[in-house]
């Protein structure tokens, strides 16, 4: 009789995730799955709808990242009019991406990633999550946490005009431009943020990297993978978020491929399994071998630290010199060391801040000309922006009358479904052993092991209490046998 | 849902629906409705019998609703609203059922009658459910009085209303009183003097110390509403004046006709033939005293053609009423003044209808005139004569009666032109916001029962603006429209029906959609408050506004959503 | 409610996150709101598990933010179970509110759904026939997956909701306002909208608005807009009119027109065609043919009149076999 | 026994609803299938009105106003006029069949045309079988 391990709700993309491990009867991992249960079915109901809609449509495909889903969205529409899109509209979509990627990714170190190792892997739950850190390193520091991450959607807002679900691009540009009096707002703002980089890689060191069980725990937890990586770069293969091409290397840093948006579809392939809505994508020109790892496995993530991975370099000086202090010290590039993703955010807020410093300093920042008319429809267009949480990439077609006539999307975090699926079960087999049953700590374990991809169905993640909801329950004979759940204050 | 008492009446209306619907069924079903307290068939309802039926059970059994199912609203609406009211209730708590005219009169099939009766009854109940009582408002009457136009109609209309101690504004377009009257010599039938009958006028407008008459102007704008008017007034003159604000409660539209350009017709010859004239040219020579051709002669033969752009299909299809007579009048004019003169007069029918008109066709009999038919849509050709015929034109007419071609000479020809309406007066349509009917005539609420009123209330027509008549018909009509206002005057307030729009400021964002829309104007925006208003003495209920209101601010009084919502179920159920 | 901390849950079913998003973005408020109130369940922020939910007293919590759309049969189990344990229900943002940009999913069907999710689509897997199924067996046991429904419902469609806090995403300011108004013990009556207020977003918009007649309609990236003046009097499709106000202009003060995420204002039935009626009766013509035209340049209006609330609307969804 | 459709009218009060009556007063025979809910005009005619009556079991709704030109109140059936295909394009995206809303210009003296109009209206929709509006809601949650 099989024993069986329900973790439920986990996290979600457009619903929750569950974890479903099968132990044999003398307890250990035979199988694991991870499932995500919901669809809401974007690439259909988008189809009759007005292509230039899109971009004010597809935000509700995730109310954390709805900026990325914009962004991607606003490009494959600028593509369906042939890409009359002036250099001034690029530049102020690309300075309110800078500024959503220091929002996101505050929100994910503070309140996920530095209960783990401010507080501790193994520390009381209950104090184990922001609040916990603030009372670890202060209230003061707790406050500027939240000030910075609101001055980053502050900025985005003044930018936009709203943060969650911007409506702002439009093909041939952006709706309005930015006023002198609105940057002189924005300044002091990107001073304290880029005061607040520094602090953060700084809180980084002394709280992670002198403490050598973390380190000894990024480097050699069961939490690395051997698949490829996936990431945006520009022309110098240094890390672009809001455009530039997909670069794919393997796990031992050769380049597989390098992709131009529109030719995704010859390199990305989805696959889909029955008891999951979400798919899974892999390396098509490679095919789908199943979930295995390997130098020649199809399966790739993209995470902060695998656009870093895919990068020779940074796109700025004091990012630059983050990046090589964070390979030096994980031990050279490629880093499989999953935790090292924690790292990274720290490096890509750094280049996010050094680039709004240069659109503050752009005399032309404040122009007029962010946008024309545009006088033709294409008909097709795909666009491709880096999501937090991996490569995003949304492909339309429209009729003469921009009409929308299909759409495809493959989302961040489904980039890193394969992966997850993966490193859950690598995880729960090295935790859970014949005889010794799961406990608090294994589940924090098994949680840690993706919360390093922050998936985006994780906004547990952006957690307050920085924990998942976790439950593992035991079945023997169909009796509970062992039930084991998180208290919560 | 609110409790109601409601009592429901089904007429029999004799046989008239009885015969096809199943009334004691329908009765039977709109008992078992929920808030129906009582529920009736009669033989006919709107008998007295049956409204004392109805006002007896309101005291009875306290109904504060009715539903009548039997004929058309359009037919005895009022007359129910009025029962309830005797016994208390408030007119507007009544609904109609149309089970008659829209039921057992169209449909032979008894059941489905039935069935669609029970239908219409049940919406009747659901939506009475949701009525409310209205009160009347009423506005206070301004009793001072613009007239548009100085001649005849509107001299008459003044001098009624200022002898009557009410102020009046008279407006005359030109420079001098009397409108088309002032041109002609005499008058038909009695062949007594327009200018006696005009100077009577103006000098008695001039001595009136209630009437300001105001020559050489027009009205620029009327805003407001009945009893409650504002016109501006422009007087032209010598210096440049702006425009005269005067505050009035009722207007008289009397702007009159324009004669019709014989130029338009081309085998009169007029305008090419110096001896053919029109009949207002003609009453030059008249007044002059002095009949000749433009040669200076005395004319030996004269001809009168009737109907000249009047009952044709090319020009007007209608008569101009007042050119037989006029033309008898000129025969008995030419044969006083020149006795041995031939007179000949071209016709299509003889519209001789006035009192005292036939006799004064049969003296011009007498006095030997020759009278020549000629058929409706043919007309008498004139041609000049030949040197050495002994007159000027020849007219070559197919006389009807003897049905030979006759030709006959001619040293003057006389067209007697109709009457057509003013250039401008489509201005004035629009100034005072009233119809004008194909012709460009104006329109009046009801041709025969409310023949001065327009359907703006508050807005008069009077004399041949309406249509052509003649001098008495002109007078009565003016005298007519100002008895209406001088009634109105008396009361001293006027009424508004209780059924209008109205905006709940609580729910208008001021997005101004409505402001447009309403064809009375009766939608002011205000900009301190950014809010729209409907000024409900303006507002004739159509209802365009409320269903355009996106906000749902705007309520039609009678015509709420909820109210026509809960019909919509009711038809269905 | 001094004696005893509020209890409180926050649960997403169809919905993006945007609005638990909002409830952050309160910023330091989310501290007090800790500071108030237990928060029992909110997957997005704090531990708390199903069972626990199932473990509670019925009406123990004392308010429930329920935001999403029900799509499947997960979010309709949760839906009845928040219900039973909770005092009072809230429909919180436009999804559970009408249901929200899902909803679009009701003009079209499940099948052509997941047809296009898992099979006529240019990057799966070639030759690939699999469609997720609520069962799926393996060999070590068996894998479920929520029921995929035929089409989207509101939250009132499934379960009596008590308020409606309309938005997408409720504008943060609102939020603070519920809660508080909530803490207070400041109960409106039962079935009302809170959060926003019963008039329209032309209200607290800006740009002057003056008498309406529309000869041409642009779409958005056809006409540069005068940031002055009401869109609408540029034929620029503006659903403001129709939609309560509460946002804070969010969308026509970045130049682009309202979509009506609020929902209807207070006395109407159904936003799109209030839209419409009022819409086309500022349309400038006389002409049959030429109003023809004119409507021509409207492109599928009914997801610019419904893009929030297909599932809310009179027809709900289309008919189409 | 044949399906007997339900159809909504909505007529002006000056024109169309007259002209019902006239048919009335004339004895001229139609088709029983027809409810009249009287409006003053056209123009009052809020399309809300037809999804209501389509959602509430009307397997048609006609709309009836004074001939272009003619209105009572000037101009309200022009609006009317401009709110009919705009409501058509949106029923036509619900999926909802051409033939079961129609806009018709009736004056008060066409008491023949209205007869004919509900006969020819009455026959389509006959034709064209059951509106599946009514109750979709309770429909769905039956078969999810």
């Amino acid at each position: 009789m099989n024993k069986t391990i329900s973790i439920d709700p986990i996290t979600r993309l457009e619903g929750h995730g569950k974890i479903e491990i099968f132990l044999d009867d003398d307890g250990a991992v035979k199988d694991c799955y991870f499932q995500i249960p919901e669809l809401r079915g974007f690439e259909r109901f988008v189809v009759g709808r007005p292509i230039e809609e899109l971009p004010r449509i597809v935000t509700r495909i995730c109310g954390v990242c709805p900026a990325s889903h914009h962004m991607a969205s606003a490009k494959a529409v600028d593509g369906c009019f042939g890409n009359e899109v002036p250099q001034l509209a690029h530049k102020l979509r690309d300075m309110y991406y800078h500024a959503h990627y220091i929002h996101s990714h505050i929100a994910h170190f503070y309140a996920l990633a530095a209960p783990d190792f401010v507080c501790g892997p193994d520390a009381d739950p209950a104090i184990r999550n922001i609040l916990g850190v603030v009372a670890k390193v202060g209230l003061e520091i707790g406050g500027q946490v939240i000030r910075a991450r609101s001055m980053a959607q502050r900025i985005q807002q003044i930018l936009g005009g709203r943060f969650t679900h911007l409506v702002w691009c439009l093909p041939g540009g952006v709706s309005k431009g930015l006023k002198k009096e609105e940057l002189e707002e924005i300044k002091p703002m990107v001073k304290e943020l880029s005061k607040f980089a520094d602090f953060s890689l700084k809180l980084f060191h002394d709280v992670v990297l002198a403490n050598p069980t973390y380190v000894d725990l990024i480097l050699n937890g069961p939490y690395t993978l051997d698949v490829q990586y996936m990431g945006l770069v520009d022309e110098n293969n240094a890390p672009n978020f809001y455009d530039g091409q997909v670069r794919v290397v393997d796990f031992n840093g050769q380049e597989i491929c390098k992709y131009k948006p529109e030719q995704y579809a010859e390199f990305v392939a989805e696959h889909v399994e029955t008891w999951s809505y979400l798919k899974f994508p892999y390396l098509k020109k490679r095919g789908w071998k199943g979930f295995v790892e390997g130098i020649d496995s199809s399966i790739y993530c993209a995470t902060p630290l695998a656009r870093l991975n895919v990068s020779d370099r940074m796109a700025t000086p004091r990012a630059q010199q983050a990046y090589e202090e964070m390979f030096s010290t994980l031990g050279g590039k490629p880093c499989k060391a999953l935790m090292g993703n924690h790292w990274a955010r720290l490096v890509e807020i750094m280049q996010n801040v050094e680039m709004l410093e240069r659109y503050c300093a752009d005399p032309e920042i404040t122009g007029e000309k962010f946008r024309v008319v545009p006088q033709h429809i294409t008909g097709e267009g795909v666009g491709i922006v880096e999501a937090m949480r991996g490569t995003l990439t949304h492909h339309y077609t429209c009729d003469k009358n921009g009409i929308c006539t299909s759409a495809n999307l493959i989302v961040g975090t489904t980039n890193n479904n394969a992966p997850i699926h993966m490193v859950t079960k690598k995880v729960a087999q090295t935790l859970i052993k014949p005889g010794k049953d799961p406990d608090q700590g294994i589940l924090n374990m098994i949680e840690m092991a993706f919360r390093a991809f922050d998936p985006c169905y994780s906004c547990a993640t952006h957690s307050l209490p920085g924990q998942m909801p976790l439950e593992v329950t035991v079945y023997k004979g169909g009796q509970v046998h062992w039930y084991c759940k998180r208290q919560v204050e | 849902m609110k409790e109601c008492k409601i009592g429901v009446y089904i007429c029999n209306c004799g046989s008239n629906i009885a015969r096809v619907i199943d009334c004691e069924a329908v009765r039977e079903f709109v008992s078992h409705l929920p808030q129906v307290t009582i529920a009736r068939t009669y033989r006919y309802m709107c008998s007295n019998p049956g409204q004392e039926m109805i006002a007896q059970d309101i005291k009875e059994n306290g109904l504060d609703r009715v539903v009548v199912a039997a004929c058309s609203p359009r037919m005895h609406e009022r007359t129910f609203r009025n029962a309830i009211q005797t016994a208390g209730l408030n007119p507007y708590m009544l609904e109609m059922a149309n089970i008659r005219e829209q039921c057992s009169w169209v449909h032979k099939d008894a059941a489905a009658a039935t069935e669609k009766a029970k239908a219409l009854a049940r919406a009747a109940v659901l939506r009475v459910v949701n009525h409310e009582a209205l009160e009347r408002m009423s506005v206070d009457m301004c009793p001072q009085t613009l007239i548009i136009g100085g001649g005849m109609a509107g001299m008459t209309a003044a001098l009624e209303l200022a002898d009557a101690n009410q102020r009046v504004y008279l407006v005359e377009k030109k420079a001098l009183l009397g409108g088309n009257l002032g041109r002609v010599d005499l008058t038909a039938p009695y062949l007594d003097s327009a200018r006696d009958l005009i100077t009577e006028r103006i000098t008695r407008v001039r001595n009136n110390p209630n009437i300001t008459v105001m020559l050489d102007a027009q009205v620029k704008e009327l805003k407001g509403y009945v009893g409650n008017f504002t016109a501006a007034i422009q007087q032209n003159g010598g210096q440049q004046k702006e425009a005269v604000e005067v505050k009035i409660g009722n207007v008289v539209v009397c702007t009159g006709y324009q004669e019709f350009d014989a130029n338009r017709i081309t085998h009169y010859g007029y305008g090419k033939l110096p001896n053919v004239i029109t009949s207002f040219e003609f009453e030059l020579m008249l007044r002059a005293g002095r009949i000749q051709t433009k040669e200076g002669k005395i004319p030996q033969y004269v001809a009168i053609v009737h109907c000249v752009g009047s009952r044709s299909q090319e020009f007007h299809g209608y008569c101009s009423r007042v050119c037989c007579m006029t033309a008898l009048k000129y025969v008995h004019e030419i044969k006083s003044a020149i006795p041995k003169c031939y007179v000949s007069d071209l016709y299509i029918d003889m519209h001789a209808f006035g009192k005292g008109h036939e006799d004064f066709y049969r003296h011009t009999l007498d006095v030997k005139t020759m009278f020549l038919m000629y058929g409706k849509n043919e007309h008498p050709v004139v041609r000049r004569a030949d040197p050495g015929d002994d007159c000027e034109m020849f007219i070559e007419v197919d006389e009807k009666l003897s049905g030979e071609v006759i030709e006959i000479p001619a040293d003057l020809v006389i067209l007697m032109v109709g009457m057509e309406t003013r250039p401008d007066s489509v201005d004035v349509a629009r100034l005072v916001n009233i119809s004008q009917d194909k012709e460009g005539w104006f329109i009046e609420s009801h041709p025969k029962l409310d023949p001065v009123a327009t359907t703006t209330d508050g807005i008069y027509i009077a004399g041949t603006c309406a249509a052509p008549k003649d001098i008495p018909d002109t007078v009565a009509q003016a005298r007519a429209a100002s008895a209406r206002i001088l009634a109105r005057v008396a009361r001293g307030k006027i009424d508004v029906d209780a059924v209008f729009a109205e905006i709940d400021e609580n729910y208008c964002s001021g997005c101004r959609m409505c402001n447009e829309l309403c064809p009375y104007s009766a939608i002011e925006f205000d900009e301190k408050k950014k809010r729209s208003h409907v000024i409900s003495a303006l507002c004739k209920a159509c209802g365009a506004c409320v269903s355009s209101c996106p906000s749902g601010a705007i309520k039609g009084r009678h015509f709420t959503d909820r109210q026509i919502y809960s019909q919509i179920e009711g038809v269905l159920l | 409610m001094a004696d005893r901390k509020l209890q409180i849950a926050l649960y997403w079913a169809a919905a993006c996150g945007g609005c638990d998003v909002a409830v952050l973005d309160t910023d330091e408020f989310i501290l007090e709101v800790a500071k108030l109130a237990d928060i029992r369940l909110w997957p997005i922020a704090v531990d708390g598990k199903y069972k626990d939910v199932e473990n509670m007293a019925d009406g123990e919590l004392d308010l429930t933010l329920f935001n999403g759309a029900i799509r499947n049969s997960e979010n309709e189990h949760l839906a009845k179970l928040l219900r039973r344990k909770s005092k009072a229900l809230v429909a919180f943002g436009s999804c559970a509110h009408m249901g929200g940009i899902p909803g679009l999913a009701n003009l079209t069907n499940k099948e052509e759904i997941l047809t296009r999710a898992y099979l006529n689509n240019p990057s799966i897997e070639s030759g690939s026939q699999k469609i997720p199924q609520p069962e799926t067996l393996v060999e070590t046991g068996k894998l479920n997956l929520p029921q995929f429904y035929k089409r989207v419902y509101k939250l009132s469609d499934i379960v009596d909701v008590d308020y409606f806090v309309p938005g997408c995403p409720p504008a943060p300011h609102q939020v603070k306002a519920v809660l508080l108004a909530y803490v207070k013990g400041e109960l409106p009556e039962k079935g009302s909208v809170v959060g926003a207020s019963q008039l329209t977003v032309c209200d607290d918009c800006k740009r002057t608005k003056t008498e309406k007649k529309v000869k041409k309609f642009y779409r958005p990236y056809q006409i540069i807009q005068d940031p002055g003046k009401c869109l609408l009097e540029q034929g620029i499709l503006c659903l403001g009119p129709a939609t309560r106000s509460g946002c804070g202009v969010r969308c026509p003060d970045t130049g682009l027109g309202c979509r009506g995420c609020y929902g209807p204002a207070p006395n109407v039935i159904d936003q799109g065609s209030k839209f419409l009626s009022a819409l086309a009766a500022i349309i400038d013509s006389k002409n049959p043919d030429e109003i023809e035209k004119i409507i021509a340049d409207i492109p599928d209006f009914i997801s610019i009149a419904y893009r929030f609330g297909v599932p809310a609307s009179l027809l709900q969804r289309s008919m189409h076999k | 026994m044949s399906f007997e459709p339900k159809i909504v009218g909505f007529l002006c009060n000056w024109c169309s609803y007259t002209g019902a009556d006239l048919a009335g007063t004339s004895r001229i025979q139609y088709m029983p299938n027809i409810r009249i809910i009287r409006v003053m005009c056209s123009a009052r005619i809020d399309p809300t009105f037809v999804m209501k009556a389509l959602v509430d079991g009307a397997d048609g709704v006609l709309i009836c106003g004074c001939h272009p030109g003619d209105c009572h109140y000037s101009e309200g059936n022009y609006k009317a006029m401009r709110r009919y295909p705009l409501l058509k394009k949106l029923l036509a995206d619900f999926g909802i069949e051409d033939e079961r809303v129609r806009l018709e210009w009736v004056s008060a003296s066409e008491g023949q045309r209205f007869a004919d109009l509900v006969n020819d209206m009455t026959e389509r929709i006959r034709a064209l079988g059951p509106s599946r509006i009514r109750g979709t809601l309770q429909i769905d949650k039956n078969e999810r």
